[in-house]
């Protein structure tokens, strides 16, 4: 079996509120339901890598970045494309030594305040950073996925991106002759992937912009779903064409209902702007964001109680308004 | 409201739309250049599809307004959803025909820095604000058959030479792609809120195509940071046309990007 | 606009017959529906090198094949993983002057007797072969989508097939000194690509086993979609996720139920078994090959010839005998 | 029926099922090595899953016979269906802990030749017969953690050289595959018409086991076309259970793998 983690089949504390009976009456072989509180204690070590917002924009696990900072973690490396305000967060909060990326910031809004201060005068502490272009972050995942040392391409080529990391080798191609970027492999210790539907042994759904979700799913060496909803496996068999990535290399799935708000999750629910603008606003200076990060993430002492603070008419209000079902798929034979 | 009642980011929008022929593929970000690509899918270039990114191809409108590319409409009715890789695999095997990026600094031969901005021009080393950095710009900006930047025009914002490449233009002139082995492309137009430039094809270095209605030429030398060439008759950027203005506020109707409601 | 390929609007006679009407309304902005004989003749030049049979044992189009074969094309180049005896019929029927391929045979049943009798006999000529395995096929299609000269990778080491296809380089990685074979990039001039319905414009929907399908319709320089059903571009649009390859990339779209007879087509129709066993018997001799050649490809005339020749009982046998309805997916906002 | 009334064939299934451990990722081929993946699942294995090249992960056995891995029944249910490169990519990045290949000819080094045979032995200049080639296995022998072979037992099959390695074992022996850069793996095991066969851990040469019920080691050796190496021990294999039986004659109720009903 793989060395990568392998959970004991365990029923815990989370797995009771999941809509899907079976994995209470235990006739699954591997359930690998934990509590966020379990998956980020046991797969989020201190000095630990972490791929995260894979979706670029949407499916921002935001909840498990949340928890992640209320356990205190530390000297992590954050690797994601872009990190809509996430990454800004954490760093903020003092978890980060090394951002792997090609954009931090807010979308909506421009500058990620808490990068920006830690960058220009290492505050709350030095920050190191490691710039990619999204291809190029995409490809480092990929030659991980692949299980090759590198992948070669033509992007970054003249770029500062490329001339000032030295991660990056420039090649001429044994074949043509042009000269190729070679990207080297990047492996996460752990992706937090956001994704609409899990089953509590991997099995999982995800629909709308995956952006590097695949490829950091398969290059990771270990993989925590987190679910807006937990089904039984039959419904994740019933079109495994959208399967995300097999079971067998899943870790853990945490059933994290809302977990992606502020940031969209297609079918579930919308973006929350006001949540960025409001953020934009109160990251603008250190003891704003100190004042933010206590009453949003500190606070609320789980994602249960950011979810009441949210309150059930804002929630309300971004549910998903209309239905969009795709077309009927027959996998008869 | 008169055809000559537009905001500065309207003229560029419609200017943009311009630069978009009939059937291409564009590579499309977010703010001004998605207005553009609506706007000539309304007009000139129906059959112009968009790729986005986080891994959306769509070739209409979305239903709602959008903030970010992920947002939930600009899903609903895609052509194709997938991973960043293949929409990165498509840039790559010369498919795009054009793509559009923004930015904070730009030089004489139009290569663009969004990622740090020394406090002593030109030395990183003594100091710098952080931005956000290149997301898909350096690709767009290395891989698409050509690119188009929009700017605010401001004379620290227009250097003789960008502190850091984030997304290279013409590098250091003539030849210099092909040098540094990029396989094609470079801008073909910078559209600022003072004007429109193109590349002269020899030198590659910039020059003023067209001022806006109303910025004269020597405004813009006073917002450029070196002696900015001018074309030997630059002409006057043509102003939205009313239905240019009635789509673009179909697309906007706050004015979040193109209104200053932001 | 890309150089390669571009259909004017058109509607052709096959159009009529197809269960979506909107595509007679002339409301669709391109319409690329062609005739079978018409994709073929138009995108299938003496001497082209052509993928087909991405899929493995299923999705194989073998009317696109025959008709091929009718068309009396000449020359071409072959590319495939395994090709489950197609590769054999078009190679017998001499067509075929070269065939880049990890596996040219049976599946069932083994031996492919005309790939052996051109080979080891030259008969009816000389054909030439470029041993791949199935991952370095699928690895060199991989590389023309991406487009780059070559991707890395560590399977092939020490085997045959690397030593005697000078096609193949060995060079250490210049990041880890291991030893990695780079795979050139194979753009193939047009990918023949059997799907479950495709709309009017070149969107479509592929479900079931993949192989290397998507790899050979973003590498090909055109791409022609043989559809069991045409339908409304909402449909396909009605699942993004679930779309094989940009519609921009698709060149023809022929409507053409059953195209993948004898190979399955999942959710649509079943292995016809006997056919493969039929076709190894009546190989096994030219002669024999030939008369099975006359009676399946020439005589019938074309593929609504060939259905005929089946039969409707044959047919209604080999349809689906099962429903299997994936879980219903919410693209709403 | 006793459990000493099987076919060949079916005892081939059984030791193959063995080589199985439980919770393993397993690269499933058709015929013998897919009912021994079922068995396994189902007596000591229950959380063996199977990767086919065309795309498929499963976990559950097919409700219908399968000619071919892509034959309906093998996908519905399925827990993953995706594309090629993604199976080979688990290989590769060293996911897959066993994988099963079949050949016309291995030597004694376990290098399977599934591609060219030679007329004249050793000599495919002149001439030679063509056998279907690769497909996955190739892959399977440079990438999974061990793989083992399946093998009709007979002298012109068993060589001291393979005419042509489709497959790599070991090479010419000791530190070959390591030499020629093979990130790990090497064949464990061969089972034949005749017995079961593994690998010096030394010499990475092949030796004898065990024997079938009711095979001489004299047989095997005159089968094998160079001095056969013999464990010090040969033990006998174990035959098939009536429960072994009864599984893979329902996962084959016509015997059309294993008794010779094709």
């Amino acid at each position: 079996m793989r060395s990568e983690g392998d959970p004991q089949p365990r029923l815990t504390e989370s797995e009771r509120g999941t809509p899907w009976a079976g994995a209470r009456k235990g006739i699954l072989s591997m359930v690998k339901i934990l509590t966020l509180a379990e998956a980020i204690g046991r797969f989020v070590p201190d000095g630990a890598s972490v791929v995260m917002g894979t979706a670029l924009e949407c499916l921002v696990p935001f909840a498990a970045g949340h928890e992640i900072i209320r356990k205190g973690k530390r000297d992590l490396t954050l690797i994601g494309p872009i990190s809509d305000i996430l990454f800004d967060q954490l760093i903020g909060a003092g978890c980060v030594r090394k951002v792997i990326a090609a954009w931090v910031g807010n979308v909506a809004h421009g500058s990620g305040y808490n990068f920006r201060r830690a960058l220009e005068e290492g505050s709350p502490h030095p920050l190191e950073v490691e710039d990619h272009s999204n291809f190029s972050i995409a490809l480092a995942l990929e030659a991980a996925a692949f299980g090759v040392p590198y992948l070669p391409t033509k992007t970054l080529l003249g770029s500062d991106i490329m001339t000032r990391n030295p991660a990056f080798k420039v090649e001429p191609c044994p074949f043509t002759g042009e000269l190729l970027v070679l990207v080297p492999a990047l492996e996460p210790d752990v992706a937090l992937l956001q994704v609409q539907r899990a089953d509590p042994e991997g099995g999982s759904h995800l629909w709308g912009p995956t952006g590097v979700t695949g490829a950091a799913a398969r290059a990771a060496k270990h993989v925590v779903l987190l679910a807006e909803e937990i089904v039984a496996p039959d419904v994740i068999r019933s079109d495994p064409n959208r399967t995300l990535v097999p079971p067998f290399r899943v870790d853990a799935v945490v059933h994290c209902p809302r977990g992606g708000h502020p940031s969209p999750v297609q079918g579930c629910y919308n973006r929350d702007h006001a949540a960025y603008t409001e953020y934009h606003q109160r990251s603008a200076t250190r003891e704003a964001f100190l004042d933010w990060l206590k009453e949003w993430v500190l606070e609320v002492g789980d994602h249960s109680g950011y979810l009441a603070r949210l309150g059930e008419a804002r929630l309300a209000e971004l549910s998903v308004k209309t239905s969009r079902l795709a077309a009927p798929v027959d996998y008869g034979f | 409201m008169v055809s000559s009642d537009y905001t500065p980011a309207e003229l560029m929008v419609a200017a943009a739309a311009r630069e978009i022929r009939e059937g291409e593929v564009v590579f499309v970000g977010m703010r001004l250049p998605l207005l553009a690509f609506l706007l000539a899918k309304a007009t000139h270039a129906p059959r112009a599809v968009g790729l986005f990114e986080n891994g959306v191809l769509r070739d209409r409108p979305a239903s709602e307004f959008l903030v970010t590319m992920s947002d939930g409409p600009n899903v609903t009715d895609a052509l194709w959803c997938t991973e960043m890789c293949e929409i990165m695999a498509l840039l790559q095997r010369g498919s795009v025909d054009l793509g559009f990026i923004g930015g904070a600094q730009v030089d004489r031969f139009g290569n663009l820095n969004t990622s740090y901005i020394a406090r002593t021009p030109g030395d990183l080393s003594r100091g710098f604000t952080r931005l956000p950095g290149s997301g898909g710009a350096c690709d767009i900006a290395s891989l698409a058959k050509r690119h188009v930047l929009i700017m605010t025009h401001e004379r620290r914002r227009f250097v003789p030479r960008v502190d850091y490449i984030t997304s290279p233009g013409y590098g250091d002139g003539s030849g210099w792609r092909n040098r540094v082995g990029l396989p094609r492309g470079g801008p073909s137009a910078v559209i600022t809120t003072l004007g429109l430039f193109r590349f002269d094809p020899d030198s590659q270095e910039i020059f003023l195509a067209s001022t806006h209605p109303g910025i004269t030429i020597q405004a813009v030398k006073t917002e450029t940071g070196w002696p900015l060439r001018v074309a030997p008759s630059v002409t006057v950027t043509p102003p939205p046309t009313p239905e240019d203005l009635r789509l673009i506020r179909s697309y906007d109707p706050q004015g979040f990007w193109t209104r200053g409601k932001e």
